[in-house]
C-alpha cells in the first residue's frame, strides 16, 4: 500500500510542475485510527499529504460536481465509474480530468472490526493481507478479506474503468462472488415480512442525510426533501417520512448507482440502506443489463428505449 | 369495512388515457366510480413522488396509464 | 418503482401501469374493473400512509 | 450534601424505589452502540459504555416534538386557533448521563432560558428531569472535556454524580434536586474522599487537547476572512451528522402538518450544513457555500458563542463529531489552526 | 403498567417551576380588511383585529418591530409591522406574496381567523433620536416599518420630538408606491419634507421625481451633521448604493440605522437560524447601526 502513497505523490507531483493540473483531490492521514480524509493538494511541494491505504472509502467523485478547474484525481474502481456518470451527466468535462487510477483490494469496513474487538480502537496498521488492530483490550489480527466492506467483498469492477495514469497494474477482478445474495433473500420474504424488515432497518434513522450528501450522484440543486412547494415529504422523525425519503433517495439513483458504499460508510448510525440502491442495480441489470458507468460510450438504461425493453408490467 | 371502497389514484395521459376516459364518458360505458383521475400532460410528466404523495395522503393505489 | 416498492413491502397491486389509446374506451372500462377489482380483494391501503406524526 | 454509598447487588432494587416517583431515562446498548432511551419496568441502564452513540439531548429536545395542536374544521369554535400540546412534564430522573452531556445541557440553557424568552418546551422538561452523571473512569482516545471548560467528573448540569468504585457506587448530591432524590433510595450516607481520587486518576488519562486560549481575544472578522476556511472545509459533506450527535447544537426548524382537519405545529432538528437552513424566499442564501456552511458552525461553537455568553466554547469535548465524522473533520484541529491564527490577530478593541 | 403510568400513579415532588408564558402562541386575529397596495396585485395589506381584547394591550409595540404572522396548518412568516403604535384598535401588515405562506394569505379572505406573535425584535431607536433630523431612505415594499415609523414621528404628540424630518421613498413605478393616499398627503405638510421617486414613469402626469433612490438621496437628502440620522431599509442593492451617498452627505456609521432581514423560524432568538457573528437578526435586531453591522460577518 505505502508503494501506491508513493506512486500517487510522484505522479500528483509531475501534475502539478508540468501544470497540466491546478490542483490534486486525494486523502490525506485523518486524525482517527481508519478515517482518512478527502483533502486537495495545489503546490507540488504539498504533495507529500496525499495518502492511500485501505481507508480510503470515501467517493471522491462526489468532490468533483460542477468544478471549473484542470483537476488531477485518485481514483479507485467505483469512484472512476462516478466519475464516468458524472462525465456523462455534464457534471464535469473529460478535458478537465486527470484520472489517478488506483486498483483497489477493497476498503475496511471499521464497523465491522470495531464489532469484533473489546474497547476503543487505538491504532490500526496493515502489512500485506493482513490488519492489526491495537485496541484498549489488546492486539488482534484480522485477515483484510474478513473485515471488508460488503460492497468491496462483492465487487467486480476493483479497477478504473477510466484513467490516465496508473499507479500499479491492474489486479484480478473477482469473478465468483454472489454480488445479490442480500438482495435475493429480501426477495424471498412475504409483502409482510419486507414491509417490517425496512421498518426495523430504518428506525435508527436520525435525517441527517450523510447517505445523500456523500453519494456522488445526489448533486441537485434542491433536494426533493428541501422543496416546499409542495412538499413532498414531512421533515419529523415520523417512520413513513423516514421512509419516503430513503425510497426517493434511491429511486433517484436507479441505474446510477455504482455501489461504491459512500451512503452506508458515511451513515452515523450504520443503516445499510444500500440495500435499496441494489435491488435497483439488480434490476437494472436483468431488465436491461445495465451497469452504470462502466464507460463514456453508451448511454444509461433509463434515458434510451429499446424495442426488446421489458414492458409486461404494463397492462 | 363491508362499506369499504377503494381510492383508486389514476394519473391518466392526456393523450391517450384520458381521452379513452373521456371516450367511456360520452359512449355512456359504466366503470366504476373508484377511480381519481389526475390528468398529466403525458406519462413522462409521471414522477415516483406523485405515487408516493399519493399513497402518504391515503390512496389504497396507484394507476399509471399512458 | 414497482418493484422498488413492492420490495420495502408494498402489496404489488398498488401500484398499476397500463398502456391505453385514446380510442380504446372498452380496454379502459374493463382496466379500471380489473384494478378495481385486484385493490377491492388486497383491501385498504395501511402503509406509507401518513396518518398523524409519530413524534413526541 | 447528602453522598450515599449504593452496592451494586442493591442497584437495580435501588433503581425500583427511584422509579416509584420518577420516570426513568438511562443508556441502553443497541447493537454495537449505546443511546439514551425510556427504561421499561425493571430494565436497567448499561453502564458500561464511554460515550453514547447521540447524545441525551433528546430526552429535553426531541428531534420531532409537536408544540402546539389546532382545528380546522369551520364546525369547531376554536377553529385555526393553537393550543399548547399537552405533555408530560411529570418528574424524571436520567442514571448515567455523562458530565460532558450535563455540561452541554447547561451551555444551551442559556439560549433557550433568556431574561426575554422562556422556551416552555425545552425548559419544562429540563425542570422536570433530574440529572444523575455518571463519572468517566475511562474516556475515549477523542475526548477532549478537561480542555474544553468541563472534564470526566464535572458536576455542572448535574444534579447527582455517581462513581463507580468496582462494587459500589458513590452518589453525591449537588442540588437540591439531587438530594430528593437520593433520599428515596435510603441507602446509607458515606464520604467524599473516593471520588477526588478516582477524579484525578481519569483526568489524567485524557490525552486528547483543543486550543482555545487566544480565541476570546482574537478579531472576529480576521478570523471570518482568513484563508484557512477552504482547506478545513473541503472534505465536508454537508450532512447533518456533527450537529446532530452534537449535545450543545440546538438548532430547529417549525414545521406545520395537517392531517384532513386536525394540524400540529411540531419543530425539528435542523443543521446550519444544509443549504436551505438560510435561504430567503427570494431564493437568496447568505450563506450559499459549503466553506460558508462549514465557517459558520466552526465559528458560532468556537468564536460567537465565547463572544455572545463569554462562558467558554460551545463545546464539552465529547468528541462524537470527531469519532462520527464520515470524512474525519476534526475540532480539533480546526480550534487549533483558529486558535494559531487568534494569536497573531488580536482584537484592537477588546469585546468590540 | 407502562413506566409512564406508574411515575403518574405516585405523589410527586413538584420539581416544575412557575409556569411560563409560552412564546410560539400566537394571538388569535381576524382579517379585518385587505388593501391591494401595488399594480402587479402581489402587495396587499391585511389590516388584523384581536379576537380578545386584552390582546391588543399585550401586543405593545414600537415602530420598527416586527411580528410573525401564524397561519394555522401553513405556518409563519415574519413580517414587519406596517402600523403604528399610535393607531389603536387594529395592526396592519403588507404582504408581498413570494413563498408558502404569503402565497396562502393573499388568497384569504375578510374574517378568515389567523394569529399574530409578537411584537419581535428591537425598533428603531426612538429615544436616540429625539431631538435629532431625521433621514428616512426606503425601497420598495420595505417601506412598511418606515410608514410605521413616519406616522409615529408625525403625531402630534411626537412631532415636537423631532426637528427636521426627510424621505426619500423610492419604487419601480408609480403603481408600485404603497399607502399612495398617505403619501400625498405627506407631500402637502411642511413639517415633514418628502422626496417621492420612481425608476421611471410613462406617465406624462407624474409630477415627482424619476430616478433610482440613491441618486435622488444625494441630490435631494439633507446634509449629515452630529445631529442628524439616517434610517435605510429596502432591497439589498438600495442598501449597497445608498451607503457611500450618505457617506458622502456626512452621515457617520453609527449615524446610519438599517433593518435588516434573515430567513427565521421562531423569532425570539431560540431556533438559531438568523445569526450573523453573534447576533441574531431575530432577536438583537433585525434594527442594527451600520457601525455595528461592519463589525459582523455579511451573511444576510
Amino acid at each position: 500500500m505505502s508503494t501506491y502513497t508513493d506512486k500517487i505523490r510522484e505522479i500528483a507531483q509531475r501534475l502539478l510542475k508540468e501544470c497540466r493540473v491546478e490542483m490534486v483531490i486525494g486523502f490525506r492521514q485523518g486524525s482517527m485510527p481508519m478515517m482518512n480524509e478527502p483533502c486537495f493538494v495545489r503546490k507540488p511541494e504539498e504533495v507529500d499529504r496525499l495518502v492511500w491505504d485501505s481507508n480510503c472509502g470515501i467517493n471522491l467523485a462526489n468532490y468533483l460536481t460542477n468544478r471549473k478547474e484542470k483537476i488531477g484525481i485518485v481514483a479507485k474502481g467505483c469512484d472512476s465509474r462516478n466519475i464516468v456518470t458524472h462525465i456523462l451527466e455534464n457534471k464535469v468535462k473529460r478535458e478537465q480530468l486527470v484520472i489517478i487510477g488506483v486498483p483497489c483490494q477493497g476498503m475496511i469496513d471499521k464497523r465491522k472490526i470495531a464489532a469484533s474487538i473489546q474497547g476503543e480502537i487505538l491504532a490500526v496498521s496493515e502489512t500485506g493481507g493482513q490488519i492489526k488492530v491495537k485496541s484498549a483490550g489488546g492486539e488482534k489480527s484480522f485477515n483484510k478479506n474478513e473485515v471488508l466492506q460488503q460492497n468491496c467483498s462483492v465487487c467486480v469492477h476493483r479497477n478504473p474503468v477510466i484513467h490516465d495514469e496508473m499507479v500499479a497494474a491492474p489486479v484480478a477482478e473477482q469473478t465468483d462472488v454472489d454480488q445479490y445474495a442480500d438482495v435475493n433473500a429480501i426477495e424471498a420474504m412475504s409483502t409482510e415480512e419486507r414491509w417490517e424488515f425496512f421498518e426495523k432497518l430504518l428506525a435508527p434513522c436520525i435525517r441527517c442525510y450523510a447517505c445523500r450528501n456523500a453519494c456522488p450522484l445526489c448533486y441537485c440543486p434542491t433536494c426533493f426533501v428541501d422543496e416546499s412547494k409542495p412538499q413532498w415529504v414531512g421533515k419529523s422523525q415520523d417512520p413513513m417520512d423516514v421512509r419516503t425519503f430513503h425510497f426517493l433517495r434511491a429511486f433517484h439513483c436507479a441505474g446510477r448507482c455504482t455501489d461504491c458504499g459512500a451512503c452506508e460508510r458515511a451513515c452515523p448510525v450504520g443503516i445499510n440502506m444500500r440495500l435499496l440502491t441494489k435491488k435497483l442495480n439488480k434490476d437494472c441489470l436483468e431488465l436491461y443489463g445495465w451497469q452504470a458507468g462502466l464507460n463514456l460510450d453508451s448511454r444509461p438504461a433509463l434515458d434510451v428505449y429499446k424495442a426488446n425493453d421489458p414492458e409486461d408490467f404494463i397492462h | 369495512m363491508s362499506d369499504w371502497e377503494p381510492k383508486i389514484v389514476s394519473f391518466l395521459c392526456n393523450w391517450c388515457s384520458y381521452g379513452a376516459a373521456d371516450l367511456a364518458g360520452v359512449s355512456r360505458m359504466e366503470y366504476p366510480p373508484n377511480v381519481r383521475v389526475v390528468r398529466i400532460p403525458c406519462t413522462g410528466r409521471m414522477s415516483p413522488k406523485f405515487a408516493l404523495a399519493a399513497l402518504r395522503e391515503g390512496a389504497d393505489a396507484v394507476w399509471v396509464s399512458g | 418503482m414497482k418493484n422498488l416498492l413492492v420490495t420495502m413491502g408494498i402489496d404489488p397491486d398498488r401500484l398499476h401501469f397500463s398502456w391505453i389509446s385514446s380510442a380504446e374506451s372498452t380496454k379502459f372500462v374493463k382496466v379500471v374493473n380489473e384494478i378495481t377489482a385486484k385493490v377491492k380483494a388486497i383491501g385498504p391501503n395501511q402503509r406509507f400512509v401518513k396518518k398523524e406524526a409519530k413524534v413526541a | 450534601m447528602k453522598v450515599i454509598k449504593i452496592d451494586k447487588s442493591q442497584w437495580s432494587q435501588t433503581l425500583e424505589k427511584i422509579r416509584g416517583a420518577y420516570r426513568l431515562f438511562g443508556p441502553v446498548k443497541e447493537k454495537t452502540f449505546h443511546n439514551f432511551t425510556e427504561l421499561s419496568d425493571g430494565q436497567s441502564p448499561d453502564l458500561a459504555f464511554q460515550n453514547t452513540r447521540l447524545s441525551p439531548k433528546s430526552l429535553v429536545f426531541p428531534q420531532s416534538e409537536v408544540m402546539l395542536n389546532y382545528s380546522l374544521d369551520e364546525a369547531d369554535a376554536d377553529h385555526h386557533v393553537p393550543k399548547e400540546a399537552p405533555k408530560d412534564y411529570s418528574p424524571r430522573a436520567v442514571i448515567g448521563i455523562r458530565p460532558c452531556d450535563a455540561k452541554a445541557l447547561a451551555l444551551v440553557k442559556m439560549n433557550f432560558d433568556t431574561d426575554q424568552y422562556k422556551d416552555p418546551y425545552w425548559l419544562n422538561l429540563y425542570n422536570a428531569t433530574t440529572f444523575v452523571g455518571l463519572a468517566c473512569d475511562a474516556p475515549c482516545g477523542t475526548c477532549f472535556c478537561t480542555t474544553a471548560g468541563c472534564g470526566p467528573f464535572s458536576e455542572e448540569g448535574l444534579d447527582v454524580l455517581l462513581v463507580d468504585q468496582n462494587d459500589h457506587y458513590v452518589a453525591k448530591a449537588l442540588t437540591d434536586k439531587g438530594t430528593q432524590l437520593l433520599q428515596k433510595t435510603g441507602s446509607k450516607e458515606t464520604t467524599a474522599a473516593a471520588i477526588e481520587t478516582a477524579k484525578i486518576a481519569a483526568e489524567a488519562k485524557i490525552t486528547a487537547k483543543i486550543e482555545t486560549d487566544n480565541l476570546r481575544g482574537a478579531d472576529m472578522m480576521a478570523l471570518y476572512k482568513a484563508g484557512l476556511w477552504e482547506d478545513i472545509s473541503f472534505a465536508c459533506l454537508n450532512c447533518g451528522t456533527c450537529t446532530f450527535s452534537c449535545p450543545t447544537c440546538w438548532c430547529f426548524d417549525i414545521q406545520d402538518e395537517v392531517y384532513r382537519k386536525k394540524g400540529v405545529r411540531m419543530r425539528n432538528w435542523d443543521s446550519c450544513m444544509f443549504p436551505i437552513f438560510s435561504v430567503h424566499t427570494t431564493g437568496h442564501n447568505p450563506r450559499d457555500s459549503k466553506l460558508s456552511r462549514v465557517r459558520q458552525r466552526f465559528m458560532h461553537k468556537l468564536k460567537y458563542f465565547v463572544d455572545k455568553y463569554d462562558k467558554g466554547i460551545m463545546c464539552v469535548g465529547c468528541g462524537r463529531c470527531v469519532r462520527q465524522c464520515p470524512v474525519n473533520i476534526d475540532i480539533r484541529k480546526v480550534s487549533a489552526l483558529m486558535n494559531q491564527l487568534g494569536s497573531e490577530a488580536r482584537c484592537a478593541v477588546k469585546g468590540s | 403498567m407502562s413506566a409512564a403510568q406508574a411515575a403518574s400513579s405516585v405523589v410527586k415532588t413538584p420539581l416544575r417551576e412557575e409556569p411560563v408564558e409560552n412564546p410560539y402562541l400566537p394571538y388569535p386575529v381576524r382579517i379585518d380588511d385587505i388593501t391591494v397596495e401595488s399594480e402587479d396585485r402581489n402587495l396587499k395589506t391585511f389590516k388584523f383585529v384581536f379576537l380578545n381584547p386584552d390582546d391588543e394591550r399585550k401586543f405593545a409595540y414600537n415602530a420598527g418591530q416586527f411580528a410573525e404572522l401564524s397561519i394555522a396548518g401553513v405556518g409563519e412568516i415574519p413580517i414587519g409591522i406596517a402600523s403604528s403604535p399610535v393607531e389603536k384598535g387594529f395592526i396592519k401588515f403588507t404582504i408581498n406574496k413570494a413563498g408558502v405562506v404569503t402565497t396562502h394569505l393573499h388568497n384569504m379572505k375578510v374574517g378568515d381567523i389567523m394569529g399574530v406573535r409578537g411584537p419581535l425584535g428591537n425598533w428603531y431607536p426612538w429615544e436616540m433620536l429625539e431631538g435629532k433630523n431625521v433621514l428616512i431612505v426606503g425601497g420598495g415594499f420595505a417601506f412598511t416599518t418606515l410608514r410605521s415609523s413616519i406616522i409615529y414621528m408625525l403625531d402630534p404628540a411626537n412631532r415636537k420630538k423631532f426637528k427636521n424630518i426627510s424621505v426619500v421613498y423610492g419604487a419601480r413605478s408609480p403603481g408600485m408606491l404603497l399607502y399612495k393616499d398617505e403619501l400625498i398627503a405627506w407631500e402637502k405638510r411642511d413639517d415633514i419634507h418628502m422626496n417621492i421617486t420612481v425608476d421611471s414613469t410613462n406617465d406624462p402626469g407624474w409630477k415627482y421625481n424619476v430616478g433610482f433612490v440613491p441618486p435622488i438621496t444625494e441630490q435631494k437628502a439633507p446634509q449629515g451633521d452630529a445631529d442628524s440620522y439616517a434610517i435605510v431599509c429596502g432591497p439589498p442593492i438600495m442598501i449597497k448604493f445608498t451607503q457611500p451617498v450618505l457617506e458622502k452627505l456626512g452621515y457617520d456609521h453609527d449615524h446610519i440605522i438599517l433593518s435588516l432581514e434573515n430567513r427565521m423560524k421562531c423569532g425570539i432568538g431560540m431556533c438559531g437560524r438568523c445569526g450573523i457573528g453573534r447576533e441574531l437578526v431575530c432577536k438583537d435586531g433585525p434594527v442594527f447601526t451600520l457601525a455595528q453591522v461592519n463589525r459582523t460577518p455579511k451573511e444576510y
